[in-house]
């Protein structure tokens, strides 16, 4: 092994030869730069192998002594990683200020390297005064180069930079120099031995200087301004080579030197002043309109959440892996960014709008890298996140855990805000990566690389190799992503397989698992609908080339939700779901803003359930299983929240409006799959993890129940909330989208009933809401790829050219609605039975209103499109292709199959609602008709009776009288005049305006004002809590000194 | 306004590190500087006992002090290599008496700075004060002519040289005697007071003064010429 | 009794039902044009014209949605009355209602609006989707009290069988729902008039407006349908609405005069007040008769 | 005379809170520039101060015999100042020495894109 001194001793050693070696040439100078960092990055890698092996930490001491008479240095695992990192984006930044710096800068590559070289020295050093030594090398490397880039705003934040380091390191050193002499040693760990013993009057306000010159070396808040300005004026490469080196140094020095400070009141601090830098740069980072700006906010709050996790880790509460993983994390998505947004160049986020269009990898890069700084799985900030609040959770923290999920939640708002404008199509040429050669964006694909294999490692360890469906799924999907060449309808059919492969996989082997447990339900209709969508792509092209690979991935992720059996894994694949199904979202025409707001109520979904699982975590609850053991407030609060973030990703009233946007601008060959199975899986989730809370405090506490009819009346009024929406739409898709909500709120209604026959008719209800809304979906697709419109008023008569799509329509809405002879009656009928049999009479009454307005919508869609005057643009119109065709064939089968028979689906269920309460939800009178406490219903009878009428009364209509001529289309009883165009006479817009009038009252938008009103509130708060940093040098030192002031005035000078 | 509260702010942080005043009172020596202190010399071999510390004990630290010079230096040249596009006054040229006065000197100040970090050592004083000497000589020559070209090859290679020296230094350190920078063991320590004595401290001492005294003229010459020359690297 | 018999026995009551509905859909005529001060046409003028359209020689068609329309019509009538039993204690005369409880036959009066709505629609006259239009939204109007009485009568009798709900209304004509929840009742018929749509409720095929409304396309054999679907459809509700409030029916005679007088309030009503416009109307269901209907279901829960 | 090194801290002191106020105060760069070197020179003072023992000599070994008689090399730890500060103090300067040229260097800069030394006019950059 090669003894570690020379990680410092070697670049020391290149950096001084270096104006010598240039000499020989730039190009000579730059190979042996780089060669150098190759060299720091293979010694420490190799190190960090051996320890990650169980070597033990060698401790490394220089001029012949021992410490605590020499200065010693430290390589363990953390420093071995650190140094790692730090050569890595070394090189990354190397490469791309190749491309980027001006003519000439032997010293800029020298800067480069001691910039490296003086991270090392601080991750390494165990001496105090030369932690001190490196701070200033770093420091000053820092100041010297922010001067790339624009070089006023560089001047300016470099200025500040100096002016508030100038202070840090005077505090700094005040503290180290008098912690001499207090302790008499300059040894990290002989004074962390010396020092409880030899404390004094005043060495409290010794640790606090030493404490603030690290904390505004760390940019927490308030100590930031100039940080922020630098990551604004500088050239962004720099600013990743900062953050890979630098930053994770000082934050490993704040880690060594945090072992001076025992007792509660420190702990406090730091926790205190971590969560404020987090919850404040993360609010304050809403406002920004300038890219790099933002992410400076973003990494100040990102240490401020490290420095958080400090106290905690140090106590042995939360996890240290938690930390590590997070830093790097970090580290990964802010260099690559950073990397990025230098390449792309678009200083405002409004510039960003289609950036790297021309580049799969960089856009591959840029969304990683999103996601993995917003925390989302299988990214490593997720795992850190996840362990770390579970360490909080599991030592009764709750208000810290509320702390850090309402910071996260800001980071999704201007984290995603800024990718929707990435994924917007530019209107003019795009800018971004035109040309970029390899070597410029090196450093940002290897990190996207990095964060991707590490995630899936972890990923793979919670969820099972590449053998389990979801994972396999989701690394098809990946391959699929990066595959541009083929065809999308060969994708389409790719993906066909992939899916048929495992759904055979998981058939076959269902002999093993029970599959009519609530997962193997809820997998065949994932699986179903997964296939049917393949099947539709082949007919219609997806529009985008990754439109299959993400497909995969969310079909894996939802699979992995099923399959999981612990929290972790549950949410693991929540998250996934939600973020590739975000992306998906964001294809579509207007997708990128509807998906913006589709991610940020989803990622709330996704806190709060988040929040409810710690609540679970708090009770030592790690499995989906173990929520049965939960009871009194704990249950409540876990069942509380988990309840309220399915039902927001449900969007229930109240948080519905990302829905109808979401649903009706995702593709076409996208929104089946998103309201027929997505919408699901939070009623999974409602089934399987509130119910595993809920279903055995029935018994017990009341107060479950009451909730539960809080659950209740949110689903219907959903239902009838968004039915009432739906029935004035102008676009189809929107309509569908509002219904969609809509009838999912029955669902929850039923769910929240908590009764056998309230679940079978939720799951009833589910399933068949999967088959006609996808069926639904699939024909208005088929209409929009064939006609290209979307709105009603464009439509109309299409039965004459579509008359496929017309029966598949038909089938549907008569299925929606609920008209016998179809599946849809039987979910109303168990539905008010068991609303009935609960004796919520008022629900009742009012979901049959609800259900009867739904009438309305469905009048409107299938006339607006279907009867009618056919339009003259439309005369040649064909079909539908026959996949889609198919598709919609494949989901009108089991409509037809659950009509006649719904016992097939009924009977599954009642197992599988006798597993949860212990009695069936119906029972069978005879073979053919069910029966509940309020009422029976035959629906092969019934079926019976329609056919038998219908034949009879066609055979009457086919015999009697004359035979009937067919009429051209304009010839109608008309007033004896001459009818206009069939565009005049089409009936279609403003369908409903007289009973838009009558609910006038209860359509204002009240909700959307409400979020618009909290949306006015956080703006404001980030507007004028910004002005805090008012750009100047003296008050940002002048903060330094108050912020001293502030501390000894909380007790810590002492 | 803000700067009424920063007096008060300041005479407030006055009265909270007055607190300090007391730690500072004399205590006796903790056991680290009383190695020092005590086996210094049996140490190291030299007499004076902060050299030791200095360029043994903690050399480490001297030489990240070293590298902060040399990066400010680079900083410096680097944050000033563009042109400034400022007008720059036309300078007086000294006086025949002055430019003649400087040249004279220039010799016994170098010759003095290198007397100083020979001796390190030994006596007060040491490659930095002594590298800060010869850097005065250099900034007389240019106060004296600003036009004054400095020899910048040979500037740059005393810098790289000597800077890659120490390192050297240190690396025999660790293949001698086991450890980066270690002394004792390296070459012999040699007799009390003697030039040539307190084994690599005065080599490495010399490469220290050689290196500040070259880098500190750089540095006075990228200031000197920030104001109007191109690309002063 | 075997499934044969009681097909043979259904047919004939359903040739009855819309015989029946004729007749009263003349009678109706006759009286309004009493109220106005003429004469009117003859009772069974409904008749007449029914044969007339039958017979007619020539008969055009737009698309198949609109020939199958008709059907859904005449079935969605024909199977409703089906579905509810006229008669207790008569066998032959309790349809099919063991095949479904009320729900059914609530969803089931859809069925054929459905398909005439759709058929209509086809035609492409404008007329057709504006008077679809109105009728939807006064349809899901009226459902509001009419649900909220449907919820009270089961709540009460614990049951949502048709056949229960008559039964425990025997024993005196005050267990009659009709006094037993005068409340649902009163939401019940108030809703009735919006489901007859005679006058005020009538803007749906508002002669003066859109002639005929929906089925304005409609001639001969397909007409035919439609006026039979609709004479039977509306025999159904009326005897529906006597099994739910006026104990259902011992005898043939008993039902006759039951129904009469139900059948009579909607004309009565219709006689006396003038149109509403479709928001008016919306809004008019929406107001006191929904109150009444609440009370109705609060009625049961104090109980 | 007081008792110990109470002047040196205490000057060192007052000199480290000018300088914070001339950084704070003073709207000209350069001027702030000098704020810094003034809290550099207190903190120099300081520390040095604080190795300082009143009628004690330079940490130098004077006297070769000590070398060979280590009782009287122990009574040196009496006689002489704390040598560590000096060290300390020592690096300090050089660093303290680097930053101010840097400062300089931005000044000079600052001063050529913005045409002013007025601290308040480099303020663009904010919120």
């Amino acid at each position: 092994m090669v003894n570690p001194i020379l990680l410092i001793g070697v670049p020391l050693a290149v950096a001084f030869l270096l104006p010598l070696v240039d000499m020989l040439g730039r190009r000579t100078a730059r190979a042996v730069h780089l060669l150098t960092l190759a060299f720091e990055l293979f010694v420490a890698g190799e190190w960090l192998v051996q320890f990650l092996h169980g070597a033990a930490a060698v401790n490394i001491i220089t001029g012949g002594w021992a410490p605590p008479i020499g200065i010693n240095l430290r390589l363990g695992p953390l420093e071995a990683a650190l140094v790692c990192l730090a050569a890595l984006t070394g090189i990354g930044s190397a490469l791309y200020l190749a491309h980027h710096e001006e003519v000439g800068s032997l010293r800029g590559l020298v800067i480069q390297l001691l910039l490296v070289t003086g991270a090392i020295g601080l991750i390494m050093t165990r001496d105090v005064f030369n932690t001190f030594v490196f701070l200033e090398i770093s420091g000053i490397g820092t100041y010297s180069i922010v001067i790339f880039g624009k070089e006023r705003s560089a001047l300016e934040a470099g200025f500040k930079y100096i002016a508030l380091g100038g202070a840090a390191s005077t505090f700094f050193l005040l503290g180290v120099a008098f912690l001499y002499k207090i302790t008499g040693t300059l040894n990290l760990d002989d004074m962390i031995h010396k020092l409880p013993m030899a404390v004094v009057a005043g060495t409290g306000t010794v640790l606090l200087l030493l404490m603030v010159g690290i904390m505004s070396e760390l940019k927490l808040f308030p100590l930031n301004g100039p940080a922020i300005d630098l990551y604004d004026g500088v050239e962004p490469g720099v600013m990743a080579l900062i953050v890979g080196t630098t930053v994770n140094a000082l934050f490993f020095v704040f880690w060594k030197i945090s072992a001076l400070y025992t007792g509660p009141a420190w702990a406090a601090m730091f926790a205190s002043v971590g969560m404020t830098t987090f919850l404040v740069c993360n609010v304050l980072a809403i406002r920004q309109t300038r890219v790099r700006r933002m992410l400076g906010y973003s990494s100040s709050a990102q240490i401020g959440l490290l420095v958080f996790l400090v106290p905690f880790v140090k106590s042995g509460e939360v996890a240290l892996s938690a930390i590590a993983l997070l830093l790097v994390n970090h580290t990964f998505a802010k260099a690559g960014l950073l990397w990025l947004a230098g390449t792309h160049g678009g200083e405002k986020i409004k510039e960003w709008k289609g950036a790297f269009s021309d580049s799969l990898a960089l856009r591959i890069a840029l969304a990683t890298f999103v996601l993995a700084m917003t925390g989302l799985p299988p990214f490593p900030g997720f795992w850190g996140k996840w362990q770390a609040l579970v360490g909080l959770a599991q030592h009764g923290h709750g208000w810290w855990i509320g702390a850090v999920l309402v910071g996260s939640l800001f980071e999704f708002v201007y984290y995603f805000g800024w990718l929707k404008e990435a994924l917007t199509p530019a209107e003019t040429v795009p800018r971004g990566a035109v040309g970029s050669p390899l070597s410029e964006v090196f450093g940002s694909l290897l990190y996207a690389g990095l964060a991707i294999a590490l995630g899936a490692k972890v990923l793979m360890q919670v969820w099972g190799g590449f053998k389990t469906p979801a994972i396999f799924l989701g690394a098809a999907g990946f391959v699929l992503l990066f595959i541009r060449a083929l065809p999308e309808r060969f994708k389409a059919a790719l993906t066909l397989v992939a899916v048929a492969w495992v759904a055979w996989g998981v058939f076959a082997g269902a002999r093993a698992c029970p599959l009519w447990d609530i997962r193997g339900f809820f997998l065949v209709m994932v699986l179903f609908g997964a296939f049917v969508i393949s099947v539709a792509g082949l007919g219609i092209p997806a529009e985008r080339g990754s439109f299959w690979g993400l497909f995969l991935i969310l079909v894996g992720s939802i699979i992995g939700i099923l399959y999981s059996s612990s929290l972790l894994g549950f949410f693991a694949g929540w998250e996934l779901m939600t973020w590739s199904s975000y992306l998906l979202v964001s294809q579509g025409r207007h997708g990128p803003k509807a998906g913006y707001l589709y991610m940020l109520f989803a990622a709330a979904a996704g806190l709060l359930v988040l929040g409810g699982m710690m609540v679970a975590e708090s009770a030592g609850v790690t499995t989906l299983a173990a929520l049965v053991s939960l009871s009194g407030g704990v249950a409540l609060a876990a069942w509380g929240l988990l309840a309220v973030g399915f039902a927001v990703k449900v969007a229930s009233w109240g948080a519905h409006i990302w829905a109808p946007g979401a649903y009706a601008e995702s593709p076409d060959l996208f929104t089946p799959f998103l309201s027929g199975v997505i919408s699901k899986i939070p009623i999974f989730g409602l089934a399987a993890v509130v119910a595993r809370i809920a279903a055995p405090s029935v018994a017990t506490a009341i107060s479950s129940i009451s909730v539960a009819h809080i659950l209740g009346w949110v689903g219907g009024l959903t239902a009838f909330g968004m039915t009432l929406l739906a029935v004035f739409q102008e676009d189809m898709k929107k309509l569908l989208a509002y219904s969609s909500v809509g009838q999912v709120g029955y669902v929850v209604l039923a769910m929240a009933l908590l009764t056998p026959l309230g679940w079978t008719a939720a799951l009833y209800y589910a399933v068949n809401h999967f088959l006609f809304k996808g069926l639904l979906f699939l024909a208005i697709a088929g209409v929009i790829y064939r006609t290209g419109v979307r709105t009603f008023a464009d439509t109309g008569g299409l039965i004459k050219r579509m008359p496929l799509s017309f029966i598949a329509v038909l089938i549907g809405i008569i299925a929606l609605a609920g008209v016998p002879p179809l599946s849809g009656f039987a979910g109303k009928w168990l539905l008010y039975e068991a609303l009935m049999d609960k004796g919520w009479l008022f629900l009742t009454a009012f979901m049959m209103l609800a259900s009867v307005m739904a009438f309305l919508y469905c009048f409107r869609l299938i006339h607006s499109i279907f009867l009618g005057q056919l339009k003259d643009k439309d005369r040649n119109v064909r079909e539908a292709p026959w996949p889609l065709l198919l598709a919609e064939l494949l989901m009108v089968i089991p409509i037809l199959a659950l009509s006649v028979r719904p016992q097939l689906l009924i009977e599954p269920l009642q197992h599988l609602v006798t597993g949860v309460f212990g009695v069936p939800g119906v029972r069978f009178a005879s073979a053919a008709t069910m029966t509940t406490h309020f009422g029976y219903f035959n629906a092969a009878a019934m079926m019976a009776l329609v056919v038998v009428l219908f034949l009879v009364l066609l055979f009457i209509l086919l015999t009697v009288g004359p035979k009937p001529t067919k009429v051209k289309q304009l010839d109608i009883v008309y007033a004896a005049e001459v009818p206009p165009s069939p565009e005049e006479l089409q009936y279609a817009w403003a369908f409903y305006r007289p009973y838009e009038r009558a609910f006038a009252p209860l359509l204002k938008a009240r909700v959307t004002a409400f979020w618009h009103g909290v949306v006015d509130v956080v703006e404001g708060v980030a507007e004028a809590g910004r002005r805090f940093y008012t750009g100047n040098a003296q008050t940002y030192v002048l903060y330094s000194v108050l912020f001293i002031l502030v501390l000894a005035a909380f007790g810590l000078a002492r | 306004m803000k700067q009424i509260i920063s007096i008060i702010a300041i005479v407030t942080i006055g009265f909270v590190l007055w607190q300090l005043v007391p730690i500072a009172m004399p205590s006796g020596f903790g056991a680290v500087t009383h190695h020092y202190v005590a086996d210094g010399l049996k140490d190291n071999g030299g007499s004076n006992l902060v050299t030791s510390i200095v360029v043994n004990y903690r050399g480490f630290d001297t030489l990240g002090e070293v590298t902060v010079l040399f990066l400010s230096v680079s900083g410096a040249a680097f944050v000033l290599r563009r042109r400034s596009g400022l007008e720059v006054q036309e300078p007086v040229p000294a006086s025949e008496i002055v430019q003649t006065g400087a040249r004279m000197l220039f010799a016994p100040i170098v010759v003095f700075g290198a007397y100083i970090f020979v001796h390190g050592h030994l006596t007060p004083g040491g490659g930095f004060q002594g590298g800060a000497v010869i850097a005065s000589g250099v900034l007389l020559l240019l106060l004296a002519n600003r036009d004054r070209a400095l020899p910048h090859g040979l500037l740059s290679w005393v810098e790289s040289l000597s800077g890659f020296g120490f390192v050297l230094a240190g690396l025999a350190g660790l293949i001698v005697a086991g450890s980066f920078l270690a002394n004792k063991g390296v070459l012999p320590l040699g007799q009390w007071n003697r030039l040539v004595s307190a084994g690599v401290i005065p080599i490495i001492y010399i490469l220290i003064g050689l290196k500040v005294g070259s880098e500190l003229s750089v540095l006075l010459d990228v200031m000197v010429h920030a104001a109007g020359d191109e690309e002063a690297n | 009794m075997p499934l044969g018999i009681k097909i043979a026995w259904s047919f004939l009551g359903v040739l009855v039902a819309i015989a029946y509905g004729l007749v009263i859909a003349g009678i109706i005529r006759k009286v309004m044009a009493r109220i106005q001060g003429r004469i009117g046409p003859p009772v069974w003028q409904q008749f007449i014209d029914l044969g007339k359209v039958i017979f007619q020689r020539t008969a055009t068609r737009h698309g198949w949605m609109f020939y199958l329309a008709p059907i859904f019509r005449a079935g969605g009538g024909i199977g409703l009355y089906l579905l509810i039993p006229v008669v207790i204690g008569v066998p032959a005369l309790s349809n099919f209602s063991f095949n479904g409880d009320l729900l059914l036959v609530m969803y089931f009066i859809f069925f054929g609006s459905l398909g005439m709505a759709l058929g209509a629609a086809d035609s492409g006259h404008p007329h057709s989707p504006i008077g679809i239009s109105r009728g939807l939204s006064q349809m899901t109007a009226y459902e509001l009290p009419f649900a909220l009485a449907m919820v009270a009568l089961a709540a009460q009798v614990h049951s949502f069988s048709i056949h229960d709900i008559i039964m425990a209304q025997q024993g005196g004509i005050l267990h009659w729902n009709l006094f037993a929840n005068p409340l649902a009742a009163i939401a019940a018929f108030i809703a009735f008039l919006g489901m007859n749509m005679y006058a005020p409720f009538n803007i749906v095929g508002a002669p003066q407006e859109i002639p005929v409304g929906p089925p304005t396309e409609y001639n001969s054999i397909f007409l035919s349908l439609m006026m039979s679907g609709r004479a039977i459809l509306a025999v159904a509700k009326i005897v529906l609405y006597m099994d739910l409030f006026l104990g259902g029916a011992h005898s043939i005679l008993a039902a006759f005069v039951k129904t009469i007088i139900i059948y009579f309030w909607s004309v009565f009503v219709g006689a006396v007040f003038p149109r509403f416009r479709t928001e008016q109307a919306v809004r008019f269901f929406l107001g006191w008769p929904t109150v009444a209907g609440i009370a109705g279901v609060l009625l049961v829960l104090i109980r | 005379m007081m008792a110990g090194n109470e002047l040196y801290v205490a000057t060192g002191l007052i000199v480290i809170l000018i300088g914070f106020a001339t950084v704070l105060v003073k709207r000209n760069l350069l001027k702030i520039v000098i704020g810094f070197s003034l809290i550099d020179s207190g903190t120099n003072l300081l520390i040095v101060a604080l190795g300082f023992y009143p009628g004690r000599t330079a940490p130098i070994v004077n006297n070769p015999d000590m070398l060979a008689n280590r009782a009287s090399l122990l009574v040196n730890t009496a006689k002489v100042v704390d040598p560590v500060p000096q060290a300390l103090v020592l690096t300090a300067i050089v660093i303290g020495v680097g930053v101010t040229a840097l400062m300089l260097a931005y000044v000079v800069r600052l001063y050529a894109t913005g045409k002013t030394l007025d601290v308040r006019q480099f303020g663009r950059m904010k919120w």
